[in-house]
């Protein structure tokens, strides 16, 4: 798993890239969960992600409702095309804010 | 769409159940139903569920601490990809691996859901020694081109 | 670099000696590879090499007519990953497994060449039951980032 | 493996794609022996071949045999970069011509 983050404005912008599963998940956790403590308005670009299981998942709604109880926000961008289908699988469509692009996303 | 025969082995995989191997199976995996030429998307279905049932082992199959491996046979019957995915640790009651209901705000629990979701027969078998767990999987793919070895 | 410890099990494959099974053995082996994170070229030349030996059990280990099995057991040794093929068909003497001289022009014979200049070091051991042949095979990789579990 | 059969002029062009390996080389010699029966220049466009091995090699080693033996010419253009490696590997391009384009080797 990769990954990057910026500051752009307000927003802490966390690209994860490559694989988000159950071996690199507790990492994403760990930078998911520190950037909704950091800031208010936190948005995952996931754009790179070309595998994401239900342990990737499940780290974010974990920082979604982590950033929620401290009244912040965190929202999905750029989903890519395999991390698309297993957000369908778990109806996270129901439960994020997803954007198309991270441009959107920062609007 | 099933034979009466015993389905043709593709391959067996032996690894120790732990996080950092299952890019293994997923690599092994994707060559194995890149062999039966099917779409993209089915393709990473497949191995999105072989991989969650993976990960149970390695989650579920063994107490904290004690290390174990887990065992991935792939068959192939006919146009059904079968996959037999056995533990050696001790034994769960089949109940166990049907999914609940699906809870989209869940922080676990989806795993399951996504196995049955993709696959169209899951299962428990006995192992043939008796210990451990056995779950197999089937998956029946649309070849684009003409399915091969179907004896 | 090797250490003194056996070196960890990262999985065993077990796959029928058919020409067909290669492309799961090469799925398998680049996963395998890239878990330590080296470049491209010589994940490239590692999957050569090991598909080049794999190719022999297929065409050389069992008679015409006989089916029989090949099994690949990949391990970590520090930095070196290490390949053992064995297959349980007659008993080769080691000099058939040297290469003889390249000849750009020739039908046949590569195969050794390719993994003798992949490989760092490649030798016969003897299988723990002493039936069929155990080639095993050693390529220390360079990876990009730090080695990872390197105990 | 996948392969597509065009003459241009005079010369028949076989493009071979996918693996070419002990699976699949019997069908690319099937192919290559047709083709220098019937042509007296082939040229084989390798750019889309992301994987050849020695079975491979000999099946290009044997057609180029084959095409002499009938004073006929066969060539090799755009050879793709897993390609190259292996015909490093092999010194094959101390036996055959090679081009580095298609157009190169039509001209
Ligand atoms: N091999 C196994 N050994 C023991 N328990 C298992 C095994 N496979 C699955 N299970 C059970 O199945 C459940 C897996 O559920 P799942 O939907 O994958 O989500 P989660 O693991 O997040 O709860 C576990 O709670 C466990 O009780
Ligand atoms: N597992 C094996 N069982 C029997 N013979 C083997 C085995 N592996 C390799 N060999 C021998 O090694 C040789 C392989 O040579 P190689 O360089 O790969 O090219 P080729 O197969 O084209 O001759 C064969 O001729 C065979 O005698």
């Amino acid at each position: 798993m990769k990954h990057e983050i910026t500051r752009q404005g307000d927003v802490t912008v966390i690209a994860l890239g490559g694989d988000v599963d159950l071996e690199t998940s507790p990492k994403a956790r760990e930078l998911l969960l520190a950037a909704v403590k950091d800031s208010r308005r936190v948005l995952v670009d996931l754009s790179g992600v070309s595998y994401i299981d239900s342990s990737g998942v499940a780290t974010l709604v974990e920082a979604l409702q982590t950033a929620r109880k401290q009244r912040g926000e965190l929202a999905l961008a750029a989903v890519s095309e395999s991390a698309r289908r297993v957000f369908e699988l778990a109806r996270l469509d129901k439960v994020f804010t997803i954007h198309a692009t991270v441009a959107e996303g920062l609007g | 769409m099933t034979t009466d025969n015993e389905p043709e082995r593709l391959a067996l995989l032996r690894f120790p159940a732990r996080a950092d191997r299952l890019k293994l199976v997923r690599g092994l995996v994707t060559a194995a139903v890149r062999m039966c030429e099917c779409d993209e998307a089915l393709e990473r279905d497949v191995v999105l569920a072989v991989d969650e049932a993976c990960q149970n082992v390695v989650r579920h199959a063994y107490p904290a601490g004690v290390e174990g491996d887990a065992e991935l046979e792939i068959l192939r019957d006919g146009i059904v990809l079968v996959f037999r995915l056995r533990d050696f640790g001790p034994k769960v009651d089949a109940s166990c691996l049907r999914p609940g209901k699906l809870k989209p705000n869940a922080l676990n629990g989806r795993g399951l859901h996504f196995i049955h979701d993709i696959m169209d027969e899951v299962g428990c078998l006995t192992p043939s020694d008796g210990t451990g767990n056995l779950l197999e999987m089937r998956k029946r793919l649309n070849p684009c081109g003409t399915p091969r070895n179907e004896t």
